[in-house]
Order: structure tokens, then C-alpha cells, then sequence
């Protein structure tokens, strides 16, 4: 841990106040747990409408060391930095009082990943705030580092979304793809993806064992794919039987034929530097090819390819965990360039081996 | 601070304590409602027997 | 299969009308499986108040063939057998009705199951039906065959009382326990126990993967199990991840030494000629003691034992499928003995190996 | 069940005795299950080098009230009826011994799925009898139900291959494929496919929880779905955490505009008939799409299919039990239609609800 | 994370090399992530003997960022400290080597856990170098403390005994246990606990799902249990489907009745101040008693109990992670305690919620 | 130090590298055979094909 240096002169700055919205759901846990182990920030404030007044452990059991409390959500302290991690649709209702109690806002829901209002309207259901569309700026760092650093509003990144557009990327960056190929992506998720609202499809009953196509086509994350990419997909996504991991496979056809040295030159290219984003393709032993489960409760992202010698196909494949590099983990991560911090700042967990289904 | 009824910890409350709130210890987690305020009396909460249906 | 004379003969007979109120949920879903496949029964009516008017297979997949459609439990037809699969507390508040529209009535939940007022009263809520108390007729065919011919108002046990009566029975029939030894009673059960009404608790996402002990003590099949084995056990479930199955590990304590050879005579003389009982102790290859898998689907229970040299003790496992054996295959069972019919009637699947968690 | 004129008049001409190679296997077991269940079956030989002479029911415990033990594959008795659940590469080395003592042999291996030589050298490693190649039928009988009755040699197909062609049969039957498109095929499976040989990647500790890519190109079913299918497809299988399933996600982009109608004609054109087909495609509740485990410990499969207006893409879902539909059921279906019995004798299962991961 | 000033200094002492034996293992792997995350150890040499000259990341997926390789078990460097992470009988016969080659010997097999020549031989198969079982410290830190700073010889409990220890340790402490009361411990752990070998039993397909009494009699913990305790133990282990995970359940039935009151009194009075001990008894919401699966992870255990006033049973409940609190955490902790680091150095890592089965 | 034939990458080689041995590239993490020593040429190692058995 070569971190402690940065630390220290973080810690010597004193941290950022940090408000976290919706932090009895999913991924506001895991901002509770990551912000309270980062060195620059600390937690002020975790509303809940449901478990105000309660022990953040208590709903949290992996934070029951805390003392923490939840309040509720319409009282907010001033703070430094606040995330809003509650379903679509609040935030935009609520943005005016998040940008008062704060200087930085970082969003984890859908409400300002999108550029126009016209593209929200299409995949979502009308904007009350459209003006902010065009000031946030969309947080995966390994494409959008640049704009970043004193961001004052920053949309985290779809789950399913992220996972594709980490594959992709370096294919259109390389100019193996142009944005006119046919391309399919074929997407596997883990039920922490639903949130934490109980519903009989959600159920352990009626969820375990599955291999589900729960959104066969018009998947709203296309939205987001669609504008990064500059390029349409064909885009399916199955619910299976795991609880955090997102893993994105996509099936191209690349015009021009290219060789497994090409590929490797592409991704190398994108990826070689970047702290959260490790290429695996082939090798030896059980883990050959991306898997969610090598990466569970880390921010980092596997990503890798094969070749499809017959038909000119290029595979890709790429696994994050749906609760890190799909929103907490890739809030914090950009929220670390805004603010000037060391990128892997409260991100340093590597995960487990052996790790069953996390 | 008032002192849990069910493990004997200490339990800091908040400034505008209201009779009838709810709150969980953190030592043993059990929820406690405020029968009084001044001074503060706690007891354990009536409980939601959640049944599993068989 | 030999059983295609018996089945002819029953044919000829023409099948038995039955209604199933609660055919939505977990062990409704079951009996309309075993209904449907049986010889002597056919389903005229399946009731569900949220469900009504849509087909069976709406909300069981497996039974997407049928075109039978829910009704309303308000309106009754006149049939021979009606299966009550509802929450306790329905039963006895309709049992006059069942009564006037079924001339056998097997209920399957906790309402009947006790023999006097003031045990349900301590294990449940009040009863308002008292008087159907000793009419009743606890199903498990094993314990009380001789009386089930005839009888027009059968309770089927609870899931966890079943296979922890059928391990110990044994024991207490053999004279090896008297009923004043110390018994714990340590059980791990599926997620089917808990029907089919969502629940955070119950989510895939905070169910899986999971030891979580549910009912520390005070359970409340400890009044069945006490009430027939006629004694008081210490007893704890465990929820497990898997969906269907009871698994209860009894440790007892007998107060004269017990060899092997007891306990297979024993056994063997209780449960030899039963069809459903399997002996599984000790032997060879993955498989040595009962476990819930091998029997999932089924209406067989696995029981078996393990002698503990250094204390006295003796080990006890049984397992069972909560919705065959701990309930619906257990009703069928019994109102196949009521009535006449091959106790195996309907009930013939093997179950499956290789399987994962059915 | 309305099949019981059938079974009788079956057992009235009395049983067929058949032998079961490599019935220590998954699909081995399966194949034992199924034949002892079946009026016109019975097994006289089970097969295993390793458990010869120990009884079925020490393997398969779901056989264990049978008294049937293993015997050398060596030592072959005559009968009826010979099924071959080996590793590929020994059905064909036996083949002759096979055909000596048994009138009808189906083989569960890929030995004698392929048309020629050539193909075979192509995915596996030379062929020692190829003179068999052209006289063995593909056993699916949605697609080959003219040409297998009398057949004496009879390939069950690929598990993978199955799902994959019962998708997209209909595509081609009604013309709205031709052969000459893009056709991705992403399939899910279970780990019942790796057969039952221990080894790192498939342990408990490394398989749970998984969506792995396993076989990103070159998968050696693509021989039999381009064979039947006339296409080329591009095919990449993962494993996910479930024990019995497969599921094959198709995304094809027919050359002309269908519409749902279309797509219903098609697939009703093809499977309306069928025993052991079922289109799912909507509708409401938890299961609205072709899942593994609504099909699981079944011979059915379930088919169907969503149209993506945005860019004409049809996505095609089907899934199946690999070791029922996949083979062992499938071999079961294909010998009943070669030999004039009932096409659902022994089949008749029709799965559970609520189901973990059968 | 107060912890940068420690690690700072820390840092500036220079950190202590390390040895890894059997770092391909599960322990091993869980060993070089602990250490290389630990701000007072740096790993030198990591062993194995199938893997040598391999990345580490090609057996352990998380750890794929390190350039480490393994080497040789037979050619050992000098370090400060060697942990050996292999299967009981290795370390005893090269322990004389191992003490060679470093100054502090951590074993975290069974090899030096015992006080006797006799007691090994009674649970184990003959001990070859028994004049070290006196001087070997047992690791756990919750009872040892006091034992373990300059320790040269230290060995780790087993994951089943630690969880049994922490649970009832209390109870003995308080005196409201004294030896001579029965004591039943109903045992449920994950599949890592079998080690890294595969086996047919722990094959993903025969161990998923699974509730399967693996010792019914007979382990080999209770050897640890009996003899730290001073107390007889009726103990059985059953394999429920996790991967990481080993949860004790005690049935205790104290002589003098117990309140409430005093079971808090005597917990916290053993707990309260320990870093890794989390009192988990009732509360609110889903976690109310410990589950392995909100330690996974971690190095922390949790431990509750229930009373059951109808026959004065204490139920206790203790949950670990095996491979942490249960091996490589416990191992590390002790080396902090007998090396005089921050207790937690290096076991920050508090867990994850929601979380699958980890 | 030799470059990796899969990946590009280079792949640092320790002092006593015999022919034969395999490694495994630290990027790719595909093995790699060592076909000589002196210069050190790599080339990918014969793969034992895992077969899943369907
Ligand atoms: N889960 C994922 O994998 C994932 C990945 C990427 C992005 N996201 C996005 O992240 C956001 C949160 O997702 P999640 O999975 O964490 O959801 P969740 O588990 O359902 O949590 C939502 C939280 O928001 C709070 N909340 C709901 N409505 C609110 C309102 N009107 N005002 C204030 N608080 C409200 C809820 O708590 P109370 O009701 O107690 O207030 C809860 O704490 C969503 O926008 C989601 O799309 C999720
Ligand atoms: N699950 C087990 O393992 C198990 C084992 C042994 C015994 N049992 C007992 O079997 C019974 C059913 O359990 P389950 O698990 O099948 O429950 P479930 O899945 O929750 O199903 C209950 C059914 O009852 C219906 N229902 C509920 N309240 C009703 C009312 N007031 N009037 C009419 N219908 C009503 C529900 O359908 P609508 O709401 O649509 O009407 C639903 O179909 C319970 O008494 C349970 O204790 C269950
Ligand atoms: N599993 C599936 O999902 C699936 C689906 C479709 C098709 N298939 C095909 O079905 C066949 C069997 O698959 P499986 O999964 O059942 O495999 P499996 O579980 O590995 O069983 C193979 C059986 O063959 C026996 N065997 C192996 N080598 C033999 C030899 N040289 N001579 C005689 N017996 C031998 C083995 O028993 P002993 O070693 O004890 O003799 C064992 O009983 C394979 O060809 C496979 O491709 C499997
Ligand atoms: N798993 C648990 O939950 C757990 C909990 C508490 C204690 N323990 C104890 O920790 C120890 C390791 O358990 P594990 O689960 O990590 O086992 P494992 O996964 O099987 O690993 C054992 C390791 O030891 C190496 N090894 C085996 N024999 C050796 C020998 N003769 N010389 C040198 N190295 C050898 C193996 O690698 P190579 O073959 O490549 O050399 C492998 O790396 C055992 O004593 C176990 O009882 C385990
Ligand atoms: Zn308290
Ligand atoms: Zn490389």
C-alpha cells in the first residue's frame, strides 16, 4: 500500500462533509461503507424516509461498527459533497436543495446522464429540470477524466451501461468499429440491480437458479451506450442467479479483419494506465475471460476479447460489480478526479479468492 | 443517555426526543420506544412477530 | 410402474371433484400438480382472490398446459375433496363452508393440527372453531393410518414438525426415549417455507447464500412435535439457501446405552414397509445421511442416524421436501389413505440426480 | 393423465429390456430414471467400469429403492434396446458391439451427429467408423420425426445445439431466415454439462456465482446447428450458477420487416402440435420468457421470441434441461417415435413450481 | 480510518518479509492478500509446487495486479516470518526447516494446535515432532492474547473450533457454564473449508444445494474445543451451500437458571472492547442474529444468543469467515499481537452489504 | 526480458531459464513455452484443450 503518503496529506487537509440521499438502498450502503473508509471525505448526514432515526447497521450489518444514524432526507445540513443515490426521478425534483447544501453533487440514478431533453424524454417519462442536463458531466473517468476535475455536477454511470461502454470503447477509439457495424450485446445481471424494494419476481423463491431474459429489447441503458458510443445496439439483458455483477458480453463484426494483435494494441492503448480496469483474455487456469466474480466488491473492471477466426466476429467481454465500478464504486472514483484527490483514494479493495456468489 | 432494557448499554438520544419514538440500541439492536421524556424512560417496542408463514 | 391396474381400476370409477383454496401460492401450486397427475382426483375448482379469472399458468409455470383458470374463494361449487392451502387462521373461519361443499376437507395449514383450545391459544391466536379440534385428524400417514379411513376433517403437519416426528418417532416406539431426555432439535429449511408474499427478509438478495437462524426458540411446531411424541424438545431453525426442503439434525441422549443394531431395528421396524420413508445411514459414495436434494420433488422422507460412542449420543437426520412431504404430498397421502386409494397414487415421482436446489 | 389406455395396452405386449451405457453419468442416471419409469422399458443392464457391481441407488439417489447394480460395460447382455450416455470418442469404438447386441442403439455422443467424415474431423478428432455416419438419425423429433421410426441407430443431440436449433427452426421454416444472415447466438448453461469427472473449474468453491465465458468462439455444437440449420452462426457459451439448463439467446436480423404476427405464425406453424414445445413470448407474471428452470426435470422446452423495432432484430429465447430435453428425455422421445410407442411414454413430468435451481 | 499515522510509522520501520507456504491454496491465496495489503509485512516468496514459476494472479483472479510468482516450497529464503498454509502432517515434517529460515513460524494447520503427543494421536494420525506442541502458542487472540507477543511458534485454530470457542467461551468465563453440562454444537459450513482439491462430493453439481450432514460424529475440532474449553462437546458439522462461511449453533442448558441481563453481562464483559467480536442478539430488521455472510470477508466474528425460558436452553450463535477469522485473518492478527503491530493492521476490510453468498 | 507473442507485452525472465519451461505472461496470462534460451525466444505452449464434455 504505497498510499499511505497521499493519505497522510489528505488526512492533514481534513476531510470533505459528505451527505449521502438514499443511503438505506443498495448502492447508498455502499457509498456509507467506502466514504467512511476514504481518507478525504467523512459522512455527515445518511438519509432515510423508512429507517430514520435508526442505526445505519441496522440496516447495513457490515456497518454496524458505526454509530451513524439515519435522518430523513428533507433536512439536510450544509456539506461539501453530496451523493444522491435514489431512484430515477428524485434527484431531478430535488436538485436546487442537493446544489444549496452542497458545492459538489455527484447523482447515481439515470436523471442527468442524458445530454437533451428530447433523449430523456425518449427512454425515460419528462424532465422537470432539463437546464442541468447539459452541466453534468457523466463520471466514468477512463473516458470523461478530462472534464471531471471541478465538476460540480456528476451523473454516475447506468450499471449495464458502464459494463458495455468499457468493452466497446476501445474498439471505436482504435477505429476497429466506426458506428455503422451491427453490434449485439448480450448482458447477464445480479439481482442487487433491482434495488432494495421487495417484489415477487425479486423474491428468493422465484429469482434463485435463474437464467431470465428480463429485458429483451429497450433496455433503457441504450440510451446511455447509444450516446457515448455514437453507434445503436442491439441490446438484451438476463437476470441470473448472483447478486452483485454485471457482465456484458458483445458480439461485433469489425469491417475491415483484425488480428488478436490489433485487439490487444486497442485495449492496451485504453487501458494500460488505468488503476480500475484489468485486461484478461485467455491465459491459463479457471479464470481465463472477464467474470463478475473476480472483481466483487472492487471497483475494478475485467475486460477482454476473442477472435472468431470463421466469420470475422470479435467477442467482448466485460465484468464489474453492478454496486462499485456500476455507480458507488465509480461515484467515488469520479468524485476522486473532481476533487483532486488520488484516483484510488477509498477504492483499494481488491476482492476475494475464493469468493463464491457476493 | 438513557440505559438499554434489554443489554444494559449505554444509549445517547437526541435533542427533541418525542414520547412514542422509536429507536434501536447499537449495542444489542433491539428497539426501544421512548415512554417518557423528562427524564428519558425507554422499553422495549411492541414487536411485529414477523412470521414465515409455515 | 406397476401401478397401471390400480390406476385402470380407479379410472373406472370415474375421479374424485376437488377444490384447491389457495391454489396461488406455494403448496396450492403443489397440490394442483399432484391433483391434476393423480388417478383417482381431478381439479374442478382452484381459488385465488389476487389471481382470479387468470390461468394457472400464469403464476405456475409448470402447469402452463392446463387451461384452468383461478375463482374466487367466495364461491364454492360442490365437490368431493377440498384442499385448504391458506394461511392459518383462514381455515377455521371458513371450515363450515368447506364442510357444506366438500364431504372431505384436508387443510393444510396450522388450524387443526392441535387437539385442544388452549394449546393453539398458546402457540397461535385464539381459535374460533374449537369444537373441530378433535375431529381432526393429524394426515402423517406413518403415525395415524388407522385413523385416517373415513375421517372427513385432516390436518397436514407442519413442514418442520413432520421431519422432526419422523426421526424421532422411532426412538420413542423402540422404547430408546421416554420423553424426559434432553432433545435438541436443530433444523435448516428453504426458502419455499415462507410462502409466496415478498418480504425484504425474503428477497433473493438478503436470502441467499445465508445460515440465518429464524426461530432461535419458541417455534411454534414445537407444540405439534411435543403434542405426538409426547415430550418437550429445544428446538431452532435455520434459514438455508435452498428453496425446497426441511433438513432436521435431532441430537438425543438416551438413558441406557443404544448400539447400532438397535437403532437399526428400530428404524427398520417402524419405517421398512413405509413408501415413503428411506433409511439412509452411513454407506457409501456422496450421499451417506439423508439430505433434502435427494428427495426434493418427492414425497419421500430420508431418515437416518450416527451413534456418538463418547457420550451417548445419538444423532438423527431427516429430510424432507417442505411442499411434498411437509405439506401438500403429505395432504394427498392422506386423503389417499381416507378414502380408499393406493397410498402411492399421484405420488410416484423419484425426484432427480444429478439436481442443484430444487 | 389420459395415458393409462396406452400403458396398459404397452404392458400388455410387454416391455422392452435395454441396457444403459456409462449409467454412472448425469445423463446416464437420467436415462435409468426415465426407462424405469416407462411402460415400455425396462432395464436390464447398467454400465459403469467404476461402481461395477455396487447398486445405482449408492450414485443415483434418487434410485435408490431399485435393487439394480452396475455391471462391466464389457459384458453385454442381449436386448432390446441399447442407449450409449459415453464421452465421445467410445460410442464409436463400441459401435459394433453395440449394434451386435441390441436391435436399436441411440447414442447420447456427439459419435454420429454429423453427416460426414469430414465435419466430424472438422470439430472433434477423426471418426474410426464413418461408414455410420450416413445411416444414424439426429434424434430432435420436432425436426426429424419422418425419418426415425425404424431406425437402428439413433444420435441424441448436443445440448446446446438443441436449444439453439428449436430456436431458431421456425425462422428458417417460414422463410424469414434464408441462411445468409448475422445470427448471434449467446447461450447460458448449466453445470451438468461438464459431465460428472471432478475438476478445479467445476468445484463448488469456483463455479458458484459465475457468469463465465467458456467457450467464446468455436464451440464444437456450431457443427451440428450449422449442419440442420444450413447457416453459420456465431456462438459463445457461458456458464452461469444453475446445475440443470441451458438457454440460448438468439439475435438474428431477418433481411425483410416481420411482425409480431409474423413471428407467432411461424412458431405456432411449427410447435402448436408439439408435445414438448411451449412458446412463451410475454404475457404476464414472473415468467414471461423461456427459462431453464420452468423446464427443469422436464422433456419440455420452451420457446420464444421479442421484436426490436429500432433495428429489426429478432431476439430468440429457448431453454431447456440439458440432461432431459438436451438428452437423456430427448433420446427417450426419439426412441419412443422409432419404435411406435407413445411419443410422451415416460416423459410425462411436468416440473415444479416454486423451484430453486433443479 | 484512523489508522494513517500507524501505518506511517509502520511504514518507516521498514515492513517484515514473509513466507507463504501453500499459496496456492485457499488459505495461501487469502494469506498473500492479507500481507501484501498489511503496512508491516511485504511478501518475499509465495509457495507451490503445481504452480511454480506462475503469476500468483493465474490461480488467485484478485490478485492479478501483482507482478509475484510462486516458487519451490523446497528452496526457502530467509525471512522474518513464514506462515505455512498447507494440509495437517506437512508443516510438522519440515517445520525444523521452517524455523530455519525465519524467525516467527505461524501454522494454520492442525499440526501444533494441540497441547499433547496423546491428543494428537487420539484425532490425528501420529505426531513426528511432538516437543513443539508445548511450545506452540494457539493464535485465537480473544483467549490467547497474553500468550502470543514474542511467540515463536504459533498455530491458528480451525475455522469450526473458533467459531464453537467464541461462542461459548463466555458462558465458561462467566461461570454460568462449567464444564459438566451437555453441550450440543450443531456445526453448518461452506465449501472452502474442503480445500482446494476436487473432489466428486465438492463438484459444484453434487454440493449445490445442498443441507448434508459431512460429520455427524467424530470431527476432529472438537479436540480443540474439548481442550481449550475444559468440556465435553456433542458435536456435528453439516455442509449447507455457501462458499466462505462457518456458523456454530450451541444448545447449552446452564445448572442455575440465567436472565437476559446476565448472558449481556458476561458477552460484553468477554467482548466489548475486542476489535473483531460483534454482540448480534435480536435487534431490528433482517440480520438479527450473527450469519456468516455479514462477516465474509472480514476478520470479524459475530456472536449472539437467544434464551428459551420453557426449558432453560441458551441458544448461541456464532458466525465467522473460515478463511479469515477462521484461518489466514486469525493468523495475521495473532502475528500482529506477537509482533506488537496495530491489532487490526492489514483486517480493515469490513464487509459488504448487500452481498450474495461470498 | 522477451516479448510476449499474444499480447506484446514484455515478459521479464529469470536467471536460470531452461528450454521447455513454461511461464505465463503477466498481461495475457497466456503460457508461454520457452523455445530457447540464448536469445530467449517464447512461443505459446500447447494448450490441453478442456473439454466441458457435452
Ligand atoms: N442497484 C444498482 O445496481 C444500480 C447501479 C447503477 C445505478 N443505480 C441507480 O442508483 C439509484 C439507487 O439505486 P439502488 O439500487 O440503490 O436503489 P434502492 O436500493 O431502492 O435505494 C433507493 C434509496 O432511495 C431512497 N428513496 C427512495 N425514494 C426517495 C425519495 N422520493 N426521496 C428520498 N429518498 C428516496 C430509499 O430510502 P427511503 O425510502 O428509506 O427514503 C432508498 O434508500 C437508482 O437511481 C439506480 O438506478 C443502481
Ligand atoms: N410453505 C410450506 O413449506 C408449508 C409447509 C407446511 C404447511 N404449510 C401451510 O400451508 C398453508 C399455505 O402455505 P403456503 O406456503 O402455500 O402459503 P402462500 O404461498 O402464501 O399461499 C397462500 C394462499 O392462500 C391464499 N389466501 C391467503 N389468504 C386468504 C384468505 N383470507 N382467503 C382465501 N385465500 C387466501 C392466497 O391467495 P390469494 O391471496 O390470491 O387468495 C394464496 O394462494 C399455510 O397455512 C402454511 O402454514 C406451508
Ligand atoms: N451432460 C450433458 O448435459 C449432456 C448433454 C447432451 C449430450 N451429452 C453427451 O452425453 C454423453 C455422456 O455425458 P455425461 O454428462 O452423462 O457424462 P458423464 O457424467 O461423465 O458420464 C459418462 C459415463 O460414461 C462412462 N464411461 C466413460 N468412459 C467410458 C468408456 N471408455 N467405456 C465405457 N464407459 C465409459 C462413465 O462411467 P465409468 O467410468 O464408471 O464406466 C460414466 O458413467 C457425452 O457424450 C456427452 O457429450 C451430455
Ligand atoms: N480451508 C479452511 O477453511 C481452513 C480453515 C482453518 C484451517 N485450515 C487449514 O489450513 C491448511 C490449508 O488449508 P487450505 O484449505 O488452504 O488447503 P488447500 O486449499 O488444499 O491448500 C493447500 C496448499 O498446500 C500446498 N501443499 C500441499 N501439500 C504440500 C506439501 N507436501 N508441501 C508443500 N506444500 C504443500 C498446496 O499447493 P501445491 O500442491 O501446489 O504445493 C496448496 O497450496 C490446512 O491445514 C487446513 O486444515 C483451513
Ligand atoms: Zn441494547
Ligand atoms: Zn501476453
Amino acid at each position: 500500500m504505497a498510499a499511505a503518503t497521499e493519505e497522510q496529506t489528505a488526512e492533514s487537509v481534513s476531510a470533505l462533509s459528505t451527505t449521502v440521499i438514499g443511503a438505506s438502498g443498495y448502492t447508498g450502503g455502499e457509498l456509507l461503507r467506502l466514504l467512511s473508509g476514504h481518507p478525504n471525505f467523512e459522512v455527515a448526514q445518511a438519509t432515510s424516509r423508512e429507517y430514520a432515526n435508526k442505526t445505519v447497521g441496522s440496516v447495513h450489518p457490515n456497518l454496524r461498527g458505526t454509530g451513524l444514524r439515519f435522518s430523513e432526507p428533507d433536512d439536510l445540513d450544509s456539506v461539501d459533497v453530496l451523493f444522491a443515490a435514489t431512484p430515477h426521478g428524485v434527484s431531478m425534483e430535488h436538485v436546487d436543495e442537493f446544489k444549496e447544501s452542497a458545492d459538489t453533487v455527484v447523482d447515481l440514478s439515470a436523471d442527468f446522464r442524458l445530454e437533451t431533453e428530447a433523449e430523456y424524454d425518449e427512454w425515460y417519462d419528462g424532465h422537470v429540470c432539463p437546464e442541468y442536463l447539459d452541466e453534468a458531466v457523466y463520471a466514468l473517468p477512463e473516458i470523461f477524466r478530462e472534464e471531471l476535475p471541478g465538476a460540480e455536477l456528476i451523473a454516475a454511470g447506468g450499471c449495464n451501461a458502464t459494463a458495455t461502454i468499457l468493452g466497446l470503447y476501445p474498439l471505436f477509439d482504435a477505429g476497429i468499429l466506426s458506428g455503422s457495424e451491427q453490434i449485439v450485446v448480450d448482458v447477464k445481471v445480479g439481482s442487487s440491480e433491482g434495488g432494495a424494494s421487495p417484489s415477487k419476481a425479486s423474491s428468493h423463491v422465484e429469482r434463485s437458479g435463474i437464467v431470465r431474459p428480463y429485458a429483451p429489447t429497450g433496455h433503457r441503458h441504450e440510451a446511455e451506450i447509444e450516446a457515448i458510443l455514437d453507434t445503436s445496439v442491439s441490446f438484451t439483458a438476463h437476470a441470473v442467479d448472483m447478486v452483485r455483477g454485471a457482465s456484458a458480453t458483445s458480439h461485433v463484426f469489425p469491417d475491415s479483419p483484425v488480428s488478436k494483435g490489433d485487439l490487444w494494441k486497442a485495449y492496451r492503448s485504453c487501458y494500460e494506465e488505468e488503476p480500475f480496469v484489468r485486461l484478461v483474455a485467455g491465459g491459463s487456469g479457471v479464470y481465463r475471460y472477464p467474470e463478475p466474480k473476480a472483481v466483487a466488491g472492487t471497483n475494478n473492471a475485467e475486460v477482454g476479447f476473442e477472435l472468431d477466426p470463421s466469420n470475422k466476429r470479435v467477442v467482448v467481454f466485460s465484468a464489474i460489480d453492478n454496486l462499485m465500478k456500476g455507480s458507488a464504486g465509480q461515484a467515488v472514483h469520479a468524485a476522486n478526479v473532481a476533487l483532486g484527490f488520488e484516483e484510488t483514494a477509498g477504492l483499494e479493495f481488491q476482492g476475494l479468492h475464493p469468493v463464491g456468489s457476493p | 443517555m438513557a440505559e438499554c432494557v434489554e443489554c444494559g448499554a449505554d444509549v445517547p438520544l437526541h435533542d427533541d426526543l418525542e414520547s412514542g419514538e422509536i429507536i434501536d440500541c447499537a449495542t444489542c439492536g433491539v428497539e426501544l420506544e421512548v415512554i417518557d421524556v423528562n427524564p428519558p424512560v425507554l422499553d422495549r417496542a411492541p414487536e411485529l412477530e414477523e412470521d414465515w408463514g409455515e
